[in-house]
């Protein structure tokens, strides 16, 4: 009993730990290129299948192949905006440092994944349904993700001490979070109030399979990508602001 | 499925709108990684600066 | 060379002329007006009657000529703070219209023990290491007449001496002080006007 | 001229190492240009009637969000002092200030517009008209500008006192600006509006960098 309970003892001091900058530093250092190589690995498979398993679309033609990485970055956009609100909820709570600084990381990928999956759409609707853009729900909801994204970024770029940088950056993707369906379901009444029936995709049945393994290859793709960059951007982030602290200083890079 | 290069790379005559969506996002996944290497460069940079300058303020105060 | 300045205003009746190789420091209680004073010789705000000359001709009428040879530093130290402080220096030879090489920019910094942190932005520095940056820009500026207000606020013991050398050799080399100060000060050939 | 090409190379490296100030007025352009849609519905033919105005008004305030910025910082660490002692004409470091200003908030404009018309589906004929009026417009928008930024500086509240003074005299830019995409439209000559345009900016050019040293000088005094 009192063995099990040291164990779990120390499990807690690891991850306590691995919470401060000076140890997450160097394993950060050792992750990225593992990460790395995952994003390759899966990106190689999911454009294989993207451009090579998957056949010709019915009524798009070859066009509809650009759904292999409009959805996907629409995807994560999303997924990496709720992770982002996590850390960032997790650094206003316990007051840690590093999840405030994983936070500020992932905001620039959130926002190039939101551009990504905007300049995609309009790529896809220009053919499709023959404008670049259109006030559809789903266009319109990740147009003011992007505006989310950004806003975040501003707000940390124009607060010069990082503790409260990080403090209203984490109430901003907070009330962003509980915004962010609200925000959905009001432009989709909007939409249908002022639109009909927005313009439904047609696929064969027999092709969703193969469709949807190459969008979630493409997505694991950039899932591991997501990581590695959002890595590499932690550790310059905290070689900017602990500069001053002996551990960085003590650096085998910085020691030239 | 394809039967040439070329019939691969004219995407069914959509080949603008496939390869600049693609195109596009390769460029942008690129230059993401390389602009926060550069931006570790400089912090790097102005690190080893600020290092080498307190060893000249110790010189000089010798 | 000779300049006269004569001027009324808040302190009524004033009138005094200092000539090169003179150094004048302006003290007195706070509130007295010894910032609008040193204000109103560089020529930044107009006496209300009277008129400061320089060289027998007033500094309104010919003020390019007269700008040429000034250097003014208020209490606001007056640099970027997103510069560096070599940028700094080669902003204001821009902006002050004399040349400044890199190297020679780059030796008065080292002169000031800013050896290493040219490259630095001006947030990054002290207090008193900004203090020094301006002191490498009274050099680089090469003017004839300083007008300087609180130099010695922010320095610790040594940059104060290293101030005080700066303006005797500026006063050594013909050149004329104007400052402000509350402490005392060691400067030899000094002249105090209590206002 | 070494001081005008120095000015505004010193003005735009400060804005690059500063680049969130400047990206915050351009996404403030595109948010509101964004909005009106979803204010008044996506009918296309309504969004093609409004879109000149629409975004004519988003550049107008957008500019305004960067005008403080024009003297406000330089007024601040007592940099503006050094230039007006500084023996350059200090006209010429004004103009500096107007020039860089316009490339950092009023150029991004005329290159963003073009985005924004698409997503109010004006064709491609209209977009042409407006980049040119944009074009001809905006530099007149940063002068006139630069007169209520100087004039506000050091003033309680100036940013809301700036925007008072400010918008009326924006007025004929946004008329000529405007009017131009609605001629080109309605299939009218649109020379007219474009040399009006352009004699607004020569006018500006001449006076208003004299006007804003005199407001500069004044606030400093």
């Amino acid at each position: 009993m009192s063995q099990k309970n040291t164990l779990s003892n120390k499990h807690f001091i690891n991850w306590f730990r691995l919470s401060s900058p000076m140890t997450f530093y160097p394993l950060a250092g050792k992750l990225i290129p593992i990460f790395w190589v995952l994003a390759f690995l899966f990106g190689v498979a999911g454009l294989w299948v993207s451009f090579f398993v998957a056949p010709i679309d019915a009524v798009q033609g070859q066009g509809y192949r650009i759904i292999f990485i409009h959805v996907p970055t629409s995807w994560m956009s999303m997924f990496i905006y709720i992770v982002m609100a996590v850390w960032a909820g997790l650094g206003l709570v316990l007051n840690t440092r590093l999840s405030s600084m994983m936070a500020q990381a992932l905001a620039p990928i959130g926002a190039w994944m939101a551009f990504m999956s905007l300049w995609t759409g309009a790529f896809w609707g220009k053919p499709m349904w023959g404008a670049w853009w259109v006030w559809d729900a789903r266009l319109t909801s990740e147009l003011i993700l992007l505006f989310l994204y950004l806003g975040f970024i501003a707000l940390q770029a124009s607060i010069d001490n990082p503790r409260r940088a990080d403090k209203a950056g984490a109430v901003l993707v907070l009330v962003g979070v509980v915004n962010v369906p609200i925000i959905y379901f009001s432009v989709k009444w909007w939409n249908t109030l002022h639109q009909g029936a927005s313009i439904s995709m047609t696929k064969a049945p027999a092709m969703a399979q193969t469709m949807l393994w190459g969008m979630l290859l493409m997505a694991l793709a950039l899932w591991m990508y997501s990581i590695a960059v959002a890595l590499m951007r932690v550790r310059v982030i905290i070689l900017e602001r602990e500069s001053h602290a002996d551990w960085v200083r003590q650096l085998s890079e910085v020691q030239s | 499925m394809w039967t040439s290069p070329d019939e691969f790379f004219a995407m069914g005559g959509y080949a603008l709108y496939v390869w600049s969506s693609f195109g596009v996002c390769a460029l942008i996944l690129l230059i993401e990684p390389l602009a926060v290497r550069s931006r570790c460069k400089s912090i790097v940079k102005r690190l080893k600066k600020e290092i080498l300058a307190d060893q000249f303020d110790k010189e000089g105060s010798k | 060379m000779t300049c006269i300045r004569g001027q009324r205003e808040l302190f009524q009746g004033l009138s005094f002329g200092i000539s090169g190789g003179e150094c004048l420091h302006v003290c007195g209680e706070n509130g007295v007006g010894k910032t609008s004073l040193l204000r109103l010789l560089s020529g930044l705000s107009r006496p209300e009657m009277g008129e400061v000359l320089w060289g027998g001709k007033s500094i309104v009428s010919d003020s390019a000529s007269y700008r040429h040879q000034l250097l003014y530093m208020g209490h606001r130290d007056a640099l970027k703070e997103d510069l560096t402080s070599l940028e700094n220096l080669e902003m204001y030879a821009v902006l002050d219209d004399v040349a400044l090489s890199q190297e020679n920019a780059l030796a008065t910094l080292w002169r000031f023990g800013l050896r290493g942190r040219e490259d630095l932005p001006v947030s990054c520095l002290s207090a008193g290491q900004k203090r020094r940056v301006l002191m490498a820009r009274m050099i680089t500026r090469r003017a004839k007449i300083w007008i300087l207000d609180e130099p010695f606020n922010a320095l610790d013991s040594k940059a104060v001496q290293v101030l005080q050398e700066l303006i005797e050799e500026h006063v050594d080399a013909g050149g004329i002080v104007i400052l402000t100060s509350h402490q005392a000060l060691a400067i030899k050939g000094l002249k105090v006007l209590k206002l | 001229m070494s001081a005008l090409l120095g000015i505004i190379h010193r003005d735009l490296l400060l804005v690059m190492r500063r680049k969130s100030e400047v990206l915050t007025a351009l996404f403030f352009f595109v948010i509101v240009t964004s909005l009106f849609p979803l204010g008044i519905g996506a009918d296309g033919a309504l969004l093609r009637k409004i879109a000149p105005g629409v975004i004519w008004v988003a550049a107008l305030l957008s500019t305004l969000l960067g005008l403080q910025r024009i003297f406000s910082a330089d007024y601040a660490d007592g940099t503006l002092e050094q230039m007006v002692l500084s023996p350059q004409p200090f006209v010429l470091l004004v103009a500096g200030k107007i020039a860089a200003h316009w490339l950092v908030c009023g150029l991004p404009l005329v290159i963003l517009a073009p985005i924004i018309g698409i997503q109010f589906d004006m064709d491609a004929g209209s977009l042409h008209v407006l980049i040119l009026a944009l074009l001809l417009g905006t530099p007149v928008l940063s002068l006139i500008g630069s007169i209520g930024a100087a004039l506000t500086l050091g003033v309680r509240g100036g940013s809301v006192l700036m925007s008072l003074i400010v918008l009326p005299l924006y007025i004929p830019v946004l008329i000529f600006g405007a009017g131009a995409v609605y001629a080109n439209t309605v299939g009218l000559d649109v020379s007219g509006h474009f040399s009006l345009l352009g004699a607004l900016l020569i006018l500006a050019l001449a006076f208003v960098p004299w006007v804003s040293a005199v407001a500069v000088k004044i606030a400093i005094e």
